[in-house]
């Protein structure tokens, strides 16, 4: 049995230490967007629903450019998306590749799509609850912090696990500036090196941490729905 | 940062493409252990960064493509980096489950081939030296689909991700495969090959080499990099561990 | 205090236009306490909805203690609103906080400290009777609760208007009667003044000081409470106040139940309707000692409307014609009106036919 | 046709437990028309959701047409519901749908026909009287609007039970009567089963041949109309009868209000009430003619409750005291019951200190 | 000026052919997939919803194995997926490459994501409506078809958009087994081989296909919201 297991993950068991970097340097690649972008991500999808028409600061112009540059952010290719906001990225960390670069991309490909996912949570607050904020005469940041916020926390909540595993899935594209990882080493060692152990290992690390997120949004839901 | 090569504990990086690096883990070794110089490899996954970062001052040197691939890209973007050192050849070959000799090709048989530009243009010119297409001459050394001028047997060519080829097998007539994929995939190129790429004169611009920026040619720690793997025990490393998918190619 | 002058309101969509207010002018004043009353639709709560802004007018002025509201800066109309409290027809709360949480709500951000606001939340409460309830969320909460709730949060903030729309609907008649104490202590106290629908004209009745009167957008009828009530130009009006008394089903009752139909020729079926000083008067055993004329009461309503006696009795008057029409005559000569009622058909119309 | 036995509904959460409804049994008889109150938060809507199973019961046995709801498969459950109407209190109506499209919801699946659908929907609408909001969503109605919207959407598939948590609070009186009568003639021509929650005592009077009382989860009164008004033995009965009548308010209201309590000697002020024939008998004619004893009305309600005429009034008997004792005797002896009135204190205790 | 344009997108210029074959490649794959991937992320959404602890067919077991299923999928990098289910993909359509066959690779790909974007949606839809509906007795599938994916429409459509925008982007990603399509010729053809107008050109044709899709999604959402 032993004997088998060491046969069959010989690749893996060959290369532990690098197993266990990939492993932190996910979590930190997303760990570290998921707090950037998770802001960004909330308060450009605030602003998206609160001049959207209607919205408690309407303000349509704003919305649609706003609603363009998302989308123009989300139709490109992560990869080339890359190469794109290298000369930015450069500027931020001084340098364009390896993990901590890769984060400026990671946070600009999450964002769009966070803040996006992040308007859809916060449209479902009961219209009602926010004319009543208005009837109180809340100003329009009192109610986007004491009302959308506070209301729409287990939509945000939920779309916040959705967003965390996406980005996870999009940490395995950072390979490609030399970012390191669990994905790059499932592709780059397991996949292309056809050593399927490694592929195994490194997916179920990674399939560990997006359970973990979900077991933690889970309950975080839980404890603020009522 | 970039190194100037005056002092000895200084740390040279390396970009290279994936990770199939034991002859640079070797000669790291060895580096560290007669020099005292330190290397770190910087991995990357996608061919057009490493490149680019080296420009930028953002690694020292790289080691992950052949000559024809340096010379488009200095003339794409501009740059002047130069080889300082020849590696190794990686014979590309055809593989197939279908078929034993590749003149067995017949009409609409599909191939599959890689899509990166490294092994994309020099896998279409490997079927035009076993004789089965014509490119454009004009398309140079990195020919796309687009510029093949006759294809007789009307082959399918698909073209696919580098280490699809190999798993695509059964979905087509012949893949052409990189040594190195094939060797990882469980192929022995000399012995699985349908037609394997011939190493003469003709593949010189196949060679892979390692790249400096210009003004670094002469760097005397990026010089003892170069020395240190074209080294006799170095050789012998690549054979072993690359079942002669390749061969030194500095002699 | 408010002053709405020719609101109209409109919404419109691309299948129909709805005129929801049409040229709506009505004053209340400070320390009023103003019913608006009127069939379910008739615009009452877009009405309202009007006097903070939440509603926009289409046309009209909206003026609140002599500002004009849509002409302040959106700065100034928030500070505006917080002295306009507001009890919403489906409550509003915030599904997010505690019953504690939504009261306090309004609070945050006021001088009070901590403790104060805590102090002042149990306070409120206390008063709405949902001092066991503080850590429940509103969907663990009774429909009455949730009302209850809504009043304490509209009332944190002590505001100086309060517009209540159905701010009693789902509750039983104590916790209403209790509601309206506090809202009448309250008015008396510190001079609040309250805007409520209503359609409960025993609220009304007991609360108001003024009321008007909505059909279809319009306010056709306003005034103050007593002569509204006692002498309604409108048929909408006296259609409401009738129902309010009741008097038209018990009439309609009265008819169905033969034992009590049992007329003789020496008896007449009248309705008599007396306002004010009257009642100080033992009217029904005047008329047995002045004319021998027995009266028997099938249905009665006597009350106080704002410290003026209203009486409004279905009787029997049993007695020589004669002395019966002198009867009459003596009741009329003391200011009470008598209707004599045909009992062949019924005197005022039941139902609106669509819906019979 | 309905029966709850020892029904327990218990809430728990991590912080607390509540008992919403203590072992409670009831009976509702085919046609019976049965009302349910009792204060804000008392279980009513908590006791009549698990008529259907809505919510299933802790504890108990909810049994409908003899069949034990609780045993029943998924699909029989299905089946039994579909002749069980209900009117939600906070009516649930469908958002995406038309006002037709929330009536038609039901309907689909029925035998009928698309146009059979159409004309039950035009029908139901005409009989609420919405049937110019066809085309409306419900974020385009008013509170009452919805609200008839969720009755015609629970008539829509002629129920044989129909359960109503509180289908009228948010109509106008004019409104709640044809909604009313239109459930009373269902009533009577379909024997419709009705479990109506109302905290509208007016309601109850109006509709209801038996009524059950909630305190606390607890059923502490059931039986008919007619003996639980007349006769309530339960405190709460008592006091929710009395705010019905308005009694108690007027209690109040006439002892703030000087004129009518100037009281003299000869003067005593008495609560008078009385059942079902007295009605007939002209009594405060006959109290004069017989003792001399003149008979000031302050406040009176004389109603017909399920055709039984009862009577609720506060007047001030003026006479000589023997003869005033005499009276007071006279009326007993016709089953009038007389409670003299202290006016030093209050008779009746008049609000729950804890709202006051 | 048109002399600047033609020497700027010279490339461009001359794979035209190509580019309109990629657009169709792209739209091919992406309304095959949402075809399929729509079906299938809303039945598993709906089976997420209604197990789940208080749904109308609450079954903790099924929602467990389906959630873990979900988030099983949702960890294994893509590229990894288009190897993986080769032979699942082969036995579906009888090859593994080519834009068909991406299809498959693609609708695994997706489901996960559009059912879990679903389930959220329909968390949204008002428990007192579907009380209304059990309490006219509606079966489990009627609510379902008649409450849920009526009164959660406007959600449903908004979370399509997001998932057909991810969609598109992972159509990027299936030129690896010679699937084709834009993202593949901006980053196969443009960024690989240094043809910045061929990138261009492609990422804005991808732009212009994600547009259209959100002005669509959109209308949709106004015309059912009410
Ligand atoms: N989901 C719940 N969780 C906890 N407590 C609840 C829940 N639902 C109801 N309750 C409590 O149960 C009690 C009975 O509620 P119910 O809604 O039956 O009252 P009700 O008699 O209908 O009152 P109302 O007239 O105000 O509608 C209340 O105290 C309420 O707070
Ligand atoms: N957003 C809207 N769009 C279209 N019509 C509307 C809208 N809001 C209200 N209405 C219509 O305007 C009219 C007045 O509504 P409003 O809510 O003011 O009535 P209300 O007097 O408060 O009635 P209720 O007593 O039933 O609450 C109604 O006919 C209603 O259908
Ligand atoms: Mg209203
Ligand atoms: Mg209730």
């Amino acid at each position: 049995m032993i004997n088998w297991f060491e046969t069959f993950f010989a690749h893996s068991l060959s290369i532990q230490s690098e197993i266990i970097d990939s492993i932190w340097e996910t979590l930190y690649m997303v760990g570290v967007t998921a707090l950037i972008a998770g802001l960004l991500g909330v308060v450009l999808g605030i602003i998206l629903v609160v001049t959207e028409t209607g919205g408690i600061l309407e303000n349509i112009k704003l919305y649609d450019f706003l609603e363009r540059g998302v989308n123009a952010f989300r139709s490109v290719p992560f990869i080339i998306m890359l190469a794109l906001i290298a000369p930015f990225t450069r500027l931020l960390v001084g340098t364009s590749i390896g993990t901590t670069a890769a984060i400026v991309p990671l946070v600009v490909g999450t964002v769009p799509f966070y803040s996006r996912q992040v308007q859809n949570a916060l449209l479902e607050v009961d219209p009602g609850v926010v004319e009543a904020a208005e009837a109180m005469g809340s100003s329009p940041f009192e109610i986007i912090i004491r009302v959308y916020l506070k209301e729409g926390l287990p939509s945000i909540i939920r779309v916040s696990s959705v967003t965390i595993i996406n980005l996870i899935g999009l940490t395995a594209m950072a390979g490609a500036i030399g970012a390191g990882g669990l994905g790059n080493l499932a592709i780059a060692r397991g996949y292309n090196r056809f050593q399927t152990d490694v592929t195994i290992v490194a997916t179920l690390a990674i399939l560990v941490i997006v359970m973990i997120s979900q077991v933690i949004g889970n309950y975080l839901v839980k404890k603020t729905s009522h | 940062g970039a190194v100037t090569g005056e002092t000895e504990s200084e740390t040279v990086s390396i970009g290279v493409v994936g990770e199939n690096n034991d002859v640079w883990d070797f000669v790291i070794e060895k580096l560290e252990r007669e020099e005292g110089l330190t290397v770190e490899l910087v991995r990357f996954t996608d061919y057009a960064q490493p490149n680019t970062a080296l420009a930028q001052g953002e690694i020292d040197l790289n080691a992950f493509q052949h000559k024809l691939f340096l010379e488009s890209f200095n003339e794409d973007s501009g740059t002047t980096l130069v080889p300082i050192g020849d590696t190794v050849i990686a014979p590309l070959g055809i593989y197939s489950d279908k078929l034993t000799d590749v003149d067995d090709l017949s009409e609409n048989d599909t191939v599959a081939i890689p899509n990166d530009v490294t092994n994309g243009g020099r896998a279409l010119l490997l079927l035009q030296t076993a004789g089965f297409i014509t490119v454009d001459p004009e398309a140079g050394t990195t020919p796309t689909v687009s510029d093949i001028t006759d294809n007789p047997l009307n082959l399918d060519i698909q073209e696919l991700d580098a280490a699809q080829t190999a798993r695509a097998l059964q979905d087509v007539t012949a893949s052409i495969i990189n040594s190195g994929m094939a060797v990882d995939a469980g192929f022995v190129p000399t012995e699985d090959a349908i037609f394997l790429e011939p190493v003469n004169e003709q593949s010189d611009p196949y060679v892979n080499i390692i790249v400096a920026r210009e003004e670094d040619a002469d760097n005397e720690a990026y010089q003892k990099v170069v020395e240190a793997y074209q080294a006799e025990d170095t050789k012998e490393v690549i054979e072993e561990t690359s079942k002669g998918s390749s061969v030194p190619a500095w002699d | 205090m408010i002053e709405l002058k020719n609101i109209d309101v409109t919404f419109e969509d691309k299948e129909q236009t709805v005129k929801a207010v049409q040229e709506v002018s009505l004053t209340v004043e400070k320390g009023d306490i103003y019913g608006i009353v009127g069939y379910s639709g008739a615009g009452k709560s877009t009405l309202v909805r009007t006097i903070n802004l939440l509603q926009r007018p289409t046309a009209g002025q909206v003026i609140v203690k002599n500002q004009e509201l849509s002409v302040l800066s959106p700065k100034e109309l928030r500070t505006a609103r917080k002295k306009i409290g507001m009890i919403f027809q489906h409550f509003n709360l915030m599904r997010a906080r505690t019953v504690a949480g939504n009261v306090a709500y309004p609070l945050k951000g006021s001088e009070l400290t901590k403790e104060e606001i805590g102090q002042r939340v149990d306070e409120l409460l206390e008063l709405v009777g949902l001092a066991d309830k503080k850590q429940a969320y509103p969907s663990q909460l009774s429909g009455g609760q949730k009302q209850r709730v809504a009043i304490a949060r509209a009332l944190a903030n002590d505001p100086e208007v309060l517009l209540c729309d159905e701010a009693t609907s789902a509750l039983d008649p104590k916790t209403t009667g209790s509601i309206l104490e506090l809202l009448k202590r309250l008015n008396k106290k510190l001079d609040l003044t309250i805007v409520i629908i209503t359609h409960e004209m025993q609220v009304v009745k007991e609360i108001c000081n003024k009321v008007a009167v909505m059909d279809d957008g319009r306010v056709i009828e306003s005034g103050d409470l007593v002569s509204v009530f006692t002498a309604p130009k409108a048929k909408l009006t006296n259609e409401f106040i009738n129902t309010a008394t009741h008097a038209d089903q018990a009439l309609e009752k009265i008819r169905k139940h033969p034992s009590l139909l049992d007329l003789h020729a020496n008896d007449s079926l009248a309705r008599i309707t007396y306002v004010g000083e009257s009642t100080s008067t033992p009217l029904i055993a005047s008329l047995y000692a002045q004319f021998g004329v027995t009266t028997n009461i099938l249905f009665g309503n006597v009350e106080i409307l704002q410290e003026t006696p209203i009486g409004n009795l279905i009787v029997v008057l049993n007695g020589d014609k004669h002395q019966r029409d002198k009867a009459i005559a003596y009741l009329e000569s003391k200011q009470v009106k008598v209707d004599l009622i045909d009992t062949s058909h019924t005197v005022i119309p039941l139902r609106r036919t669509k819906i019979s």
